[in-house]
């Protein structure tokens, strides 16, 4: 593979696209005809998700939600130079909606989790998925851990970490970071520069000439890569992958990209965004930019792409309507404290469940 | 008097208090573009520039460190951390150096720091938004504690804080930030710090309470004198640092039975030192055990669950009539 | 069996379970190559190599936040954190990660643990270095609390905590490391998790304590047999989470008095919930209020200061007599 | 001044003597001879200071102590180039002995410290010193509040952290440098390198090219310089200071030296230091070294250290006596905890009190 890690400069962006998608400026990941489909197919999927999910919360049916928008190529990029089988992925918050590679499974969880049920933090055993991450950066050191545990057991994998341009700044990342370099440990760092940490921009979070930079710290490789793009987000992940696995070490990996939607629906971008910044980013939609050149390639259209919103509607759909249908017992929050809940526990349970009358009909009385 | 809610409150008193004392400083995350995520700071960087107001880097840790620096060179630091749960990053520097500046130093420096936070839950936030830590700052001596559980005492405390010469960690009801409102003086309002507050006379049972959960004890209090003829006295803590005991022996002596409601697990909340400190100081004037009502021994639970975590008005009547000896 | 220190307790226990689970790994700040700044990883490093034994950089938040990815993947992490007033610098990752892995991922994690500090003060050390942080602890739910008080205990609970599926802080008396001293069994010797255990019989009061401290209210017993024809019963809780509250209950029912003995600050102190739980189960066996000794509502003092600082036996037999109605 | 921090390559260490100090490699920073004397003499009194507390804490005086053996040039170089009048100087906790420029209550207060009096950490108002710092890195974010500070007054000054290559891999660091880069605070953040973190080599600490290197993750220049070079150091600090103070920002810099003592006297190297490392470093030594080079220059002779070593005794001894005389009142613990004490604390006090007997003759009856 051309790109050579060790020699990237971390002020460099690499492309594999042209920004319009028109053409190549860089050799492509060596990929199948179906397999940059399906990259293509995974990023739509991640928009319709999007769009249902922040309908939900407007409806007042769905929690919180965190906008992928802009983002998709970062994501599905990533993930598609991943191997599910051996390979973890730990995300931030913003990221499960475009994580269909690792499975059905995963929006099925995540759509637990945005209705603020348990289950949602409970990718199924063999999704190599970690829970959400709402404390910035703490999934950093736990992605260490993991790729630490791989080498020691000799199976080749890596652990993946997604982490914003805002969680670099938490002690977390440079500890881990540090730690990553002296292990030499499969981490791939992956920063998702999307401009903002809520209404925090860039030149607040850091000096660094960029976030690639900082891998200078650690004594490991930093690169930047254009996260709209997804063949160039694949090529890069591929190769710090390889490069990992073969011994290597770890890689930052900065993907440049936008929050094109608000930081989450509770959110209100006018208060901070110069508008002018977002419209420099329309131009660059990552969706657009691949379906340019499958195109070209005679590997997508209109059609295909209806087709696929179509399918992807039904899969968040039906992955919704399954979240909706999903009860939970009110006092299941005692179950996962511990293997075995503690007599205090088992008092304070036996209590609410006398209260809410779980224990048959002449339970509850009095309280 | 204006009626406010309780984050205007804090907002109008961050004003005021910045425009007397130009060493007050306020910064954290989102804190100025954004006028903070509950926009508790909305205004501020207008009204006092960029000098005074800043929007910190994503790093708690730093935004406590910073703080004992400040106050050394004598400013007087106003740090937001964005939610509770993430003052763990800066556990180290709170517990460790903001707590100890004055005894470390033995005296030589002040360090008049007041550290705002979100506390508690009840609105179906993700993880680490809704944790009720005081204890964990109880347990950290240097430290003063206060929660205001009305707009009114929102605003008279934390002028006191902040003109305090001592870090203040400043816990604001994340459920009462809209929802509580009430009469605020708009002049010159300070209410001291470890003064308990009783928010309603009764005979029968104290109800002792604090932050959000003394709206609830209130609420019981109304239940327990509509459907069961008692008559609750509700008192408000207020400051758990310093802590107001004559006011809670008084209590317990005039009504002689107890429930202290808080949202924290069980084992180790502060409601245990209530108790603990009800049994050594009026442990001849109770007539019986005195009841705790609060959170389970679980971590806060996500959203579609947490109403059957968070104390309500009739679990707290519940414990009131059991410690009143009635079909409990 | 064999007479061993509290720490040739923990390194011969270190050796056994290291030898029975190749999964376990031990690393923190200077285990390897130094063996421990108190000897405790002494010699496992040349057993074991450098893929199971390994100094970590100096980095506390990323020593615990490792052990939850390492748990992920099957391992059984015993991390050392070197002094216990440094797990704040990793607390986020203690209280909001290690302690919610089973929680967080609904089950589907184990998180086998094991922490080790040293515990409390007693032997002039730098500030930081003494720190009796248990009450933070129990208030985060998904951690076990364990604190040995003698070698045999430090052995049967710490390969107890490392076969434990859920993370434990196992908090070893810095005191004690070298003066407890007592028979160890050499073979498999496992003390159950929740288990207090009534280190001596008495009649008329119940000295309640942990770590270090149990030996303070020992020599305390001692002395109010000896001095004041007293027969008190010491209670060693061994572990705060789970807490043994039918021990606590039966030694109250049978006393009618007790004394809780701890070093932390006395306010929100793990002895606050102690007294709060014999109120509420035992509250009509009490025939006196309960007595607290503790530290004071400061931040542990500087060698010169520590002797009037910590426990010690005068303290609690002053106590004892006060709650028994003597001179006290 | 010749050297240029922006242009610092942090991979070459900054000399300006020789290592044998027999010839200057470099132009020496523009000190009187005085000047120049009183680093040499500053130097010995901390050699001489750091055999008596290592002494002191074998006959059982005084607390365990942490020599600075090896490492006098980095920390008199250093404050050397500062303004005691308006720098701050944070200590971690092997420099206070090295730091007479900033008045001799510096030395005496660390003999309270010494001896485990709590007035130990109260250098006197005026002197610009912070308490000595336990928790490794804490004073690193303290150091940039107090240059936030002076640069919101206006006043023409800097902190100037010390802090060990161990502690750099505390979160802490990495925050408050990050944090200072947006700033452009005045802030001289200097890594003590001195090989070892107790038991823990570099190679254990981190795998990043140099502390200096370190610099990229922040926007700002790091800097290495040998730390046994005390014109070396009085070049560089005086560089990042006047950088500092013209706006120019903060300044990372390694000092690269060595402990040739153990971490403390509670450690034993043998148990992990190998023989030829230290030996390597025997050659080394800074007083020789800044000797040589004064001698050379006729300011300098045996005659001249022997009466800096015996003013340092006379020095150092009156300080440990006046610590020794210094007593403390049993409950003194309660008197800074809070401008006002809290009502709980008035009762602890007072039964304290009474048990001690500290309040008239009847006082302290049955407890
Ligand atoms: C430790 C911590 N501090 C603060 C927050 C509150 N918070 C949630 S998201 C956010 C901004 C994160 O920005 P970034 O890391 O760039 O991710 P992005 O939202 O841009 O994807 C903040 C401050 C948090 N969740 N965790
Ligand atoms: C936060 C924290 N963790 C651990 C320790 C225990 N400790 C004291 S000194 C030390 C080594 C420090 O090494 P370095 O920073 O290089 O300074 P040096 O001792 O070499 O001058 C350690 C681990 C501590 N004091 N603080
Ligand atoms: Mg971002
Ligand atoms: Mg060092």
């Amino acid at each position: 593979m051309s790109l050579d890690l060790e020699l990237a400069a971390p002020e460099t962006i690499y492309r594999v696209l042209s920004e319009d998608g028109s053409e190549l400026v860089a050799e492509p990941p060596a990929l199948t005809d179906d397999a940059v489909v399906a990259v293509m197919t995974e990023m739509v999927k991640a928009r319709v998700a999007n769009g249902r999910f922040f309908a939900l919360q407007r409806q007042g049916r769905a929690g919180t939600y965190a906008p992928i928008e802009g983002q998709e190529a970062t994501v599905v990029g990533a993930v598609a130079a991943l191997d599910p089988a051996r390979d973890w992925v730990l995300p931030q918050y913003r990221e499960p909606v475009a994580l269909g590679r690792y499975g059905p499974e995963v929006l099925r969880t995540y759509a637990l989790y945005q209705r603020g049920h348990p289950a949602g933090g409970h990718f199924p055993a063999g999704v190599r998925v970690f829970p959400v991450q709402i404390s910035l950066a703490a999934q950093i050191p736990h992605a260490l851990g993991l790729a630490w545990a791989l080498r020691l057991k000799g199976e080749p994998g890596v652990a993946c970490v997604f982490f914003g341009d805002g969680a670099s700044s938490e002690g977390d990342f440079y500890e881990a970071g540090n730690f990553a370099g002296v292990l030499g440990a499969p981490v791939l760092f992956l920063c998702v520069n999307n401009g903002w940490a809520i209404s925090t921009p860039l030149s607040a979070q850091t000096a660094a000439t960029s976030f690639a930079a900082k891998a200078a710290a650690f004594g490991f490789p930093g690169v930047r890569v254009d996260g709209n793009d997804a063949l160039a987000m694949i090529s890069v992940v591929a190769a710090a992958r390889e490069r990992a696995v073969g011994g290597g070490g770890p890689t930052l990996i900065e993907a440049v990209t936008f929050r094109m939607g608000p930081h989450t629906t509770a959110d209100d971008p006018k208060r901070y965004l110069p508008p002018e910044q977002r419209a420099g980013w329309e131009g660059r939609d990552p969706i657009t930019r691949l379906g340019r050149h499958l195109e070209g390639r005679g590997l997508w259209d209109g059609e295909r792409r209806a087709a696929a919103e179509e399918a992807a509607a039904a899969e968040v759909d039906a992955a919704w309507e399954a979240a909706e249908a999903t009860t939970v017992a009110p006092d299941h929050f005692f179950d996962h404290v511990y293997a075995e809940p503690t007599p205090r526990m088992v008092t304070q349970r036996a209590e609410l469940r006398r209260r809410l009358g779980l224990d048959g009909p002449d339970a509850g009385a009095g309280s | 008097m204006a009626v406010m809610t309780l984050v205007e409150a804090i907002n109008h008193t961050l004003h005021q208090e910045m425009e007397r004392d130009g060493r007050v400083l306020v910064y954290g995350q989102d804190v100025a573009r954004n006028g903070g995520v509950f926009r508790a700071t909305d205004g501020l960087l207008d009204r006092f520039g960029a000098q005074r107001v800043v929007d910190t880097p994503l790093s708690e840790g730093v935004i406590i460190g910073t703080a004992v620096g400040l106050a050394a060179e004598g400013f007087v630091p106003v740090p937001e951390i964005q939610f509770l749960g993430f003052s763990w990053q800066a556990f180290h520097q709170i517990a460790g150096q903001l707590a100890r500046l004055r005894y470390r130093s033995d005296g030589r420096f002040d360090c008049p720091v007041t550290v705002r936070a979100p506390f508690g839950g009840g609105v179906r936030t993700p993880e680490l938004h809704s944790e009720a830590l005081e204890a964990q700052l109880v347990q950290c001596p240097g430290l003063k504690v206060v929660l205001p559980g009305s707009a009114a005492d929102a605003k008279g405390l934390l002028a006191s804080a902040i003109r305090d010469p001592d870090p203040v960690m400043f816990l604001e009801p994340l459920k009462g930030y809209r929802l509580v409102k009430d009469d605020v003086p708009e002049g010159e309002h300070l209410v001291p710090l470890g003064k308990a507050n009783t928010v309603q006379a009764g005979d029968d049972v104290v109800l002792i309470a604090w932050s959000a959960q003394v709206e609830v004890a209130r609420r019981a209090a109304d239940v327990l004198a509509a459907e069961h003829g008692l008559s609750a006295r509700v008192l408000d803590l207020r400051t758990l640092v310093p802590l107001d005991i004559e006011a809670i022996v008084a209590a317990v002596e005039h009504t002689g039975r107890a429930v202290v409601v808080s949202e924290a697990p069980q084992s180790a909340g502060f409601a245990a030192e209530v108790v603990a400190t009800i049994c050594e100081e009026a442990f001849y004037s109770l007539e019986a055990p005195v009841a705790r009502v609060g959170g389970f021994d679980v971590p806060y639970p996500v959203g579609m669950l947490e109403e059957h975590y968070v104390p309500d008005p009739a679990r707290v009547v519940a414990a009131a009539l059991r410690v009143c000896g009635e079909a409990g």
